[in-house]
């Protein structure tokens, strides 16, 4: 963010901007930067408070939020819906395991560990895939733009399995990238922490880095060009804009968010298989970016914790659902109503806040604004 | 008055005040000018059994505001849409400031500086008044896709340097009041005018306005016809003007071209149009322009 | 030759039951413009109806019967979760019946139990020989192509003689609009998706005849996806070519597959997809679709 | 008759656009409603004609009557099918049908009668007999607009609600919408006429409403709203003496006199 | 950060996953509870048909084993930590660990891609599981207490007693991918090569709609020995199909390929005609202790096989606590110390003695019998036996010096 034009704000007058630098500042008042910092102490924080385990879901959270940070660049603000959002994961999660996996293992493997080496090039080349697939969003619209992709996850699938020098093949699977920086491992218990405490650390420190990245791409004129394409495409030519560019950069960054995502998902657990980048894999990341609130960078990142975090809160239900037996052979079974209440979680949802998880904070702030005078 | 700010983004925004005002060729005499921005030269353009255009050919000098009437479905805006590209005709050769724009792309139309506003608003509903600006200025931003992500020096002084820009227009068309709010909450007549905010935040060297004032009440409609005058007379920007309201048109319009059926049924000035019998026949009526 | 004769039928036997199916995402996409993610999850529902059923009632009788009661099914669930969404954007709408198909599948998966289940259907894997030509026919298949052509010419005719097709249509494109002409847009939904269930179901117990029941049927009618794309969208006999060349060529691909080892086994299922594209890239609204307007 | 009785509109449960509005259509009538853009006058068509649910609209108070009956919280289609009907601002053609598909929706609450009325309007639209068999979206805007009332037409209202019909139309064209509705009128139909062009509308009417920010300012025959001096001035663009001519685009003022009514 | 190791009165050592109060359905409440986790596929994945018996069969045991007094003083806890793994490596993973603060080791993990994603850690934290599978590599992992001849051994017995009994002299191995298809892909090559028999192989997916590669396979190949590796409704559709197109040859599908409900498929003719299923144990209604106690444990399902596997599969677990309770130290890394110093695991009969030898390495430690049975609609699981539990010349013969499924 902006230094410069900041120290000329007056005092007091939250809503008033002497620069247009500190106008297009991200965080431009007071209570913004108030409230972003509490969260980033309380992010950073949470270590110290919660267990490993959680923090390990935590990590695959922050990393699934730079997945749908990027299909929201692409969905959400350039409004080419993809349900190709796995095929670039996929790309992502095999470079990077390619580049830093064990050269004499059972599947192909550099060597090169380095995870400034390996990250970089997952997102390129999940990046180079957009850029191959964008010309089909030039062609295409709404609703065949998303099929068509989904047909790239279903090619992409059957590649995969196939191809098991590569993958390990269905069923077997590969170990994912090595965090390693240098030779120095990135997670590992030691005495600074445990494995998963780092890891947390390390993969809130990408989001970070990569949602800031977006923030200032959608405020930038690219982002006003995904947007003004995502409403009306035909003015936006006609005012200046490049539909075949801009739709082939929001595929190309959409795609090296989603190849960065797909690098890192799997070094939470250490281990992946193609079968993981199917349809529903795609369809979670829509959901995150619908869910969250389509066309924010914050409510992506709020939307893929929630879809990332549902499964576990469904499973605690468990307990809070008496009258259901926790015998798989009866029905219904607690197993069965958490898949139920997943399906009908999305559609509670997106029924009561279709503006998503950003519409309701919306309402929330809304309603403070106005009190006590609400309505 | 300034609309340019030196680009940052650029370096090399064209500066049309090079043409010096002064020499401006008395407007009654000639109004086209050995040197004319825009020729249109015998288009045709078919749609499956539809002549939209079909051989219409017309100049629009460098200080002139062009009007174009004619009944609804006679290739008006048709005519807007080849020349902003959106539209390809199957002949015919449409010279622009010395480019020949039939085949280019609209993008590749807009950055050669024509602008346009739309017959129904194509405003981005979603985004605020500024953000409908900033976007009109978009060719003028030079930083790429990496100084966006990173929102480094470059990028920042862009943007910071086009908001300056954008602010001026915000003033020249009185839209303070509306700046931040979301333009699909706004009267419609505020939004005609953020739509020609746009077109004018382009920094066109034509401007082509199709039906400013439809659906306008009088009020707005005055607004509207004080903008345009002061769009052709301050910033010297010639305007090709679609519109039905022959009041506006009589009263604003330097020459009047009448099409029917995608052809031209007469030319002329706003004094002689009205009583030309074609026209009348084709396209008043019985009604006397209010 | 009898090898390719063969191929091409079990291709129409398997393509009939795409084609069903992709009548029922064709005919909910017209009256809504939303791509109902739910079918799959009806496709399955009908085939369990139908082993249900069959047994106290044959299976004659239960095909309707579960047709019937699965368009019900598909009723309530539009009422439920797909009404309530009217006017707001079909991708959200699309991602609601994601949610009712994960629901509604785990649900008829507890109906289909542990084992897998059987719709009792007549013909078996019995095969019938034609004439003079050495080559053999599934009776099943026979039987789905008979079926099929009879449903379609019943839609057929109901599309073209009532007035409910067009309005299906005007309420498509402009739902305000259309309300504004007296069309009672809750009745053209309720229809169609009660249509496209009563699809489903039939087409699930063809999907399962010769063959069974258990909770991975319903990734059959994902297929129908890339035929209603190849066909056009918003086209009802798009969606029946596109369904009949998608299971010939399918078919084809399984039987010829051999020879082109390199492309890995089953190719067969991604070839409707490689279809889709390579029709797309010349005919960006697939074979049968409208072209949308757009004017400025 | 149709009678709108102290209705009260509010939009997503907070925004109050209508504020206590009552105005009458006589059977066989014309009224213009006139009004600056924002003033409410879509939303009260919208209030008669049951298509407020979509804009998450509802009236909270007052009602509308059709000879005597509330109508204002029936369906759409119920409405219609009682004769009152509306052509929406903007024109909202079906783009994609043809143009004849586009009209026979337009019969759909009375389809036994389809091809005679279909007979009729296009003898009344000859521009859109031609067109009978194209995509109804890439016609122009002005025969766009006589889809739109063709397609009400198809209904055969006894009242028809026009939101705005000339706009963007051609001034010849503005005459014959005129000339249309005169006609539909002398057909029996009662027709309120929102209008922009309040030179059009007073014309044909026999009563006009004035409606600003939500209210009715101003309710006379028609012929004296065409003496009012306001009315003059900022709706017909004449100079506020009786007789006096139009003025000019050019000499238009920056500053202006505020409405009467407002202050 | 848990784990940290405590000593209860008896002087045991306990760290994770046992607790000195009694489990939530106690039988003797003076008793502390040890918890072990399952991971199985309840919902939604292809192997439902059979986790969820497995699942069942393993409470039963586990509260055979608390009413037969329990391990020590303590009893055994396997429903509260019953999780869902949906057949997906990272579900998998995620609910393991969740779980993992809780428990001592796994009763159950199902599937090998499954448990192949969380091996890592069980090694590094000393966890130890039975598996719901039977992947050759197993025999390398001393945290996996595996039971029962490997997929690979067990194909090899398919080939031996085919090759006798029907003279085969072409095998096509029709497999899933994956350590589970390719390991019994693999055993039956193996054999191939041994017997001199032609062979081929050909993968497949799993899927009713997926199989259209695989019949055309056999179709052209025509063998005369179908070797089927894979889901039961997947196995039907390739006999039915492969039969009603004028196939002609046999069929033997490895263990979890067999479902009494194919009984009432359209294939059911061509199974009863020439299909056999071989298994790495008998049958539910065979006649030993293990056996027996299974069928009283659960009186009243409906008899499956499933059943039986996970009832077997809980022998060594119940061995290896035991063990650990006797040495006194019941952390995880005792109860991986009484793994490795297993030699031997009474499975009351269901398996021959000497069986559960996880101190003589993979090679020596492995059990090598097989039984053959073939479709029989009046026995309780749809099957009687061919041969009983017996190991051919070339699984006896063959050296297992490493995961089978590398050798494909
Ligand atoms: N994309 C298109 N496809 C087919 N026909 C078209 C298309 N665009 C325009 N037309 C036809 O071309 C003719 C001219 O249309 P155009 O929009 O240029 O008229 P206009 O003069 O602007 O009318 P109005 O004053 O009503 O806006 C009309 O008949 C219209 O139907
Ligand atoms: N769906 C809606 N939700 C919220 N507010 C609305 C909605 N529709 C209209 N409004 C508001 O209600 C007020 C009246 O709108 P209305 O469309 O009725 O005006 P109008 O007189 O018809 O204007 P115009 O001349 O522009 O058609 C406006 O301020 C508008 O912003
Ligand atoms: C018992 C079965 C569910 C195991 C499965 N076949 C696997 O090895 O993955
Ligand atoms: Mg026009
Ligand atoms: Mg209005």
């Amino acid at each position: 963010m902006s230094a410069t034009g900041r120290r000329t704000r007056l005092r007091g007058r939250p809503l008033l901007h002497t620069s247009y630098a500190s106008d297009l500042a991200l965080f431009d008042t007071p209570a913004k930067r108030t409230s972003v910092g509490a969260l980033l102490v309380l992010a950073v924080g949470l270590p110290f408070l919660l267990p490993d385990e959680v923090l390990q879901l935590l990590a695959v959270c922050c990393v699934a939020a730079i997945g749908a940070v990027g299909l929201g660049l692409v969905t959400g603000y350039a409004g080419q819906v993809s349900l190709g959002h796995a095929f670039f994961l996929a790309i992502g999660a095999y470079t990077a395991a390619a580049i830093s996996g064990d050269p004499d293992g059972r599947v192909i493997g550099l060597g090169v560990t380095n995870i400034l080496v390996w990250l970089p090039a997952a997102g390129l080349l999940a990046g180079l895939a957009g850029v191959l697939v964008a010309p089909l969003a030039t062609r295409l619209r709404g609703l065949y733009l998303a099929i068509v992709t989904l047909g790239l996850v279903f090619i992409g699938q059957h590649v995969f399995s196939e191809w098991s020098a590569l993958t390990g093949g269905a069923g077997v699977g590969r170990p994912a990238a090595t965090l390693e920086f240098f030779g120095q491992p990135l997670a590992a218990t030691g005495a600074l922490g445990t494995r998963d405490q780092k890891l947390y650390w390390l993969m809130l420190l990408f989001l970070l880095v990569f949602a800031l990245a977006a923030a200032n791409l959608a405020r930038s004129k690219v982002g006003r060009a995904f947007t003004a394409i995502r409403d009306r495409d035909i003015a936006a030519g006609v005012i200046g804009v490049n539909l075949a560019r801009y739709k082939t950069i929001a595929f190309a960054v959409s795609s090296a968010y989603a190849g960065c995502a797909g690098a890192l998902l799997y070094t939470v657990t250490g281990f992946f298989d193609p079968s993981s980048f199917s349809l529903l894999l795609s369809v979670q990341y829509i959901a995150m970016v619908l869910i969250g609130g389509a066309g924010t960078i914050s409510g992506a990142i709020a939307g893929a914790f929630f879809i990332t975090l549902l499964p576990r809160l469904t499973r605690e239900m468990q307990a809070w659902v008496p009258f259901l037996s926790a015998q798989p052979n009866e029905v219904p079974n607690v197993f069965q109503v958490e898949t139920i209440l997943y399906g009908v979680l999305i559609i509670v949802f997106l029924i009561f806040e279709p503006r998503g998880l950003f519409g309701i904070w919306v309402r929330v702030r809304n309603y403070w604004k106005a009190w006590p005078f609400s309505y | 008055m300034t609309l340019t700010e030196p680009d940052p983004g650029t370096g090399t925004a064209p500066d049309r005040r090079t043409d010096p005002v002064d020499t401006d060729p008395d407007r009654q005499g000639d109004p086209v000018g050995a040197d004319p921005i825009l020729r249109f030269e015998d288009v045709r353009l078919h749609f499956a059994g539809v002549r939209a255009i079909d051989g219409v050919s017309f100049t629009v000098g460098r200080h002139e505001l062009f009007a174009i009437i004619g009944p609804n479905g006679s290739g008006k805006t048709s005519i807007f849409n080849v020349l902003s590209g959106v539209y390809r005709p199957q002949t015919g050769r449409v010279v622009f400031d010395g480019a020949d724009l039939v085949g280019r792309r609209p993008h590749v139309i807009a950055a050669l500086g024509m602008a346009r506003t739309f017959q129904n608003v194509e405003l981005f509903a979603n985004l605020t008044v500024l953000d409908n600006l900033l976007l009109g200025r978009h060719h003028h931003l030079g930083y790429g896709t990496l100084a966006a992500l990173g929102w480094l020096g470059r990028a920042r002084r862009a943007e910071i340097a086009n908001r300056a820009a954008v602010e001026e227009i915000v003033d020249f068309l009185e839209l303070e009041r509306w700046r931040r709010m979301p333009v699909g909450l706004l009267p419609y007549g505020v939004q005609k005018r953020v739509e020609l905010g746009r077109a004018l935040a382009m920094e066109p060297k034509l401007l082509l306005l199709d039906e400013p004032v439809a659906g306008m009440n009088l009020e707005e409609t005055e607004d509207m016809a004080r903008f345009i005058l002061d769009i052709r007379d301050e910033l010297d920007i010639p305007i090709v003007l679609v519109e039905h309201d022959m009041g506006l048109v009589m009263d604003l319009a330097d020459r009047v071209l009448v099409v029917d059926f995608g052809q031209v049924v007469a030319t002329g000035n706003p004094a002689e149009i009205p009583h030309h019998p074609d026209v009348v026949r084709a396209y008043l009526g019985e009604v006397r322009p209010r | 030759m009898t090898e390719l004769l063969e191929s091409v039928l079990r291709g129409l036997g398997t393509g009939s039951v795409y084609a069903l199916l992709a009548l029922g995402f064709v005919i909910i996409y017209k009256a809504t413009r939303v791509i109902s993610f739910a079918q799959p999850a009806f496709m399955l529902a009908g085939a369990v109806l139908v082993t249900y059923l069959a047994g106290p009632v044959g299976f004659w009788l239960a095909v309707p019967v579960a047709a019937l009661l699965t368009a019900g099914l598909a009723l309530g669930v539009e009422r439920v979760a797909v009404r309530p969404m009217v006017g707001r954007p079909a991708f959200v709408v699309a991602i609601i019946t994601l949610g009712v198909d994960v629901a509604v599948r785990v649900v008829v998966n507890g109906f289909i139990g542990l084992d897998v289940r059987h719709v009792g259907d007549p013909w078996g894997l019995r095969t019938v020989a034609i004439p003079g030509t050495g080559v053999d026919l599934q009776q099943r298949h026979l039987g789905a192509l008979l079926a099929t052509t009879v449903l379609i010419a019943a839609l057929f005719a109901f599309f073209r003689f009532t007035r409910m097709g067009l309005a299906m249509r005007a309420a498509a494109y402009d739902q305000e609009a259309a309300l504004a002409q007296g069309v009672s847009v809750g009745a053209v939904f309720a229809l169609a998706w009660g249509l496209a269930g009563g699809l489903a179901a039939v087409a699930g117990t063809f999907a399962a005849a010769g063959a069974s029941v258990d909770a991975g049927l319903w990734l059959i009618a994902l297929t129908a996806l890339p035929v209603i794309i190849l066909g056009g969208l918003d086209s009802l006999p798009g969606a029946v070519v596109g369904g009949l060349a998608v299971g010939m060529i399918q078919e084809l691909a399984a039987t010829y597959q051999q020879h082109a080892p390199w492309l890995g086994g089953n190719v067969s299922v991604i070839t409707p997809y490689v279809l889709m594209l390579l029709v797309l890239l010349v005919r960006p609204y697939g074979l049968f679709g409208t072209r949308e307007v757009e004017r400025v | 008759m149709l009678q709108v009785r102290n209705l009260e509109v509010v939009y997503d449960d907070v925004m109050l656009v209508l504020r206590g509005v009552s105005l009458a259509v006589p059977p066989g009538g014309i009224v213009a409603l006139l009004g600056a853009n924002g003033a409410g006058k879509t939303t009260l068509l919208r209030a008669i004609s049951g298509l407020l649910d979509v804009h998450d609209g509802a009236v909270t108070k007052g009602s509308v009557t059709l000879d005597g009956d509330p109508i204002h919280r029936l369906r759409p289609a119920a409405v219609v099918r009682r004769g009152v009907c509306q052509v929406m601002e903007g024109r909202r053609i079906f783009a994609e049908l043809t143009v004849e598909e586009n009209l026979r929706i337009g019969g759909h609450t009375a389809h036994r009668q389809i091809p005679a009325r279909l007979d009729h309007v296009l003898g009344l639209f000859p521009v859109l007999a031609q067109r009978r068999r194209h995509t109804a979206g890439y016609l122009s805007g002005g025969e766009q607009q006589m889809l739109a009332m063709g397609r009400a037409l198809m209904a055969e209202p006894r009242y028809l609600l026009l939101d705005e019909p000339s706009l963007g139309l051609a001034p010849r064209l503005v005459e014959q919408v005129r000339e249309l509705i005169a006609t539909i009128n002398s057909g029996g139909a009662g027709v309120l006429l929102v209008e922009q062009n309040a030179t059009m509308a007073l014309s044909l009417a026999t009563h006009g409403y004035v409606l600003e920010t939500g209210q009715v300012v101003l309710d006379k025959p028609a012929e004296q709203l065409l003496a009012d001096d306001d009315i003059r001035e900022f709706y017909l663009g004449l100079g506020a003496a009786a007789g006096a001519g139009r003025r000019s685009f050019r000499d238009v003022k920056h500053y202006r006199r505020r409405k009467r009514w407002l202050s | 950060r848990g784990g940290d190791t405590e000593t209860d009165e008896s002087g045991l050592k306990t760290d994770v996953g046992v607790a000195s109060e009694p489990c939530p359905e106690a039988v003797d409440k003076n008793k502390g509870c040890i918890y072990l986790g399952i991971i199985s596929d309840l919902t939604e994945g292809p192997f439902r048909a059979l986790a969820v018996p497995i699942t069942d069969a393993q409470k039963a045991f586990w509260k055979r084993v608390n009413t037969a007094g329990g391990i020590g003083d303590y009893e055994v806890d396997v429903t509260r930590y019953i999780r869902d793994n949906k057949y997906n490596p990272q579900t998998h993973n995620q609910v393991y660990q969740e779980m993992k603060p809780n428990v001592l080791a796994l009763a159950q993990t199902l599937g090998s891609p499954t448990t192949a994603a969380i091996l890592a850690d069980m090694k590094a934290s000393n966890v130890v599981a039975a598996p719901a599978a039977w992947t050759s590599a197993y025999a390398f992992e001393d945290v996996i207490i595996e039971s029962g001849a490997n997929y690979c051994l067990e194909s090899m017995n398919a080939l031996d007693y085919a090759k006798e009994a029907h003279g085969v002299k072409s095998v096509l191995a029709v497999h899933l991918a994956g350590d589970y298809g390719d390991d019994a892909a693999a055993g039956a090559k193996l054999a191939a090569q041994s017997l001199g028999l032609t062979f081929n192989a050909v993968k497949t997916d799993s899927g009713a709609d997926k199989q259209a590669g695989a019949i055309q396979a056999i179709l052209s190949g025509r063998p005369d020995l179908v070797v089927l590796t894979m889901g039961p409704a997947d196995a039907a559709s390739i006999v039915g199909q492969a039969a009603a197109r004028g196939f002609a040859g046999r069929f033997i599908g490895t263990s979890p390929t067999w479902n009494p409900a194919l009984l009432q498929s359209a294939a059911a003719p061509a199974l009863l005609s020439r299909y056999e299923q071989t298994s790495p144990w008998d049958s539910w209604g065979t006649d030993t202790p293990g056996h027996q106690a299974l069928r009283a444990a659960l009186g009243g399902v409906t008899p499956n096989d499933g059943y039986t596997s996970g009832w077997v599969w809980s022998y060594p677990m119940k061995a290896a606590l035991t063990k650990a309770v006797a040495d006194g130290d019941l952390t995880r890394a005792g109860l991986l110390a009484a793994v490795k110093s297993l030699t031997s695991v009474d499975y009351e009969g269901m398996l021959p003695s000497g069986a559960g030898n996880y101190a003589a390495g993979p090679n020596d430690g492995a059990v090598r019998v097989s039984a053959v049975y073939r479709p029989d609609r009046a026995a309780p699981t749809g099957v009687s036996q061919v041969r009983p539990l017996s190991a051919g010349p070339t699984a006896k013969a063959y050296a297992l010096d490493g995961p089978c499924y590398a050798k494909l």
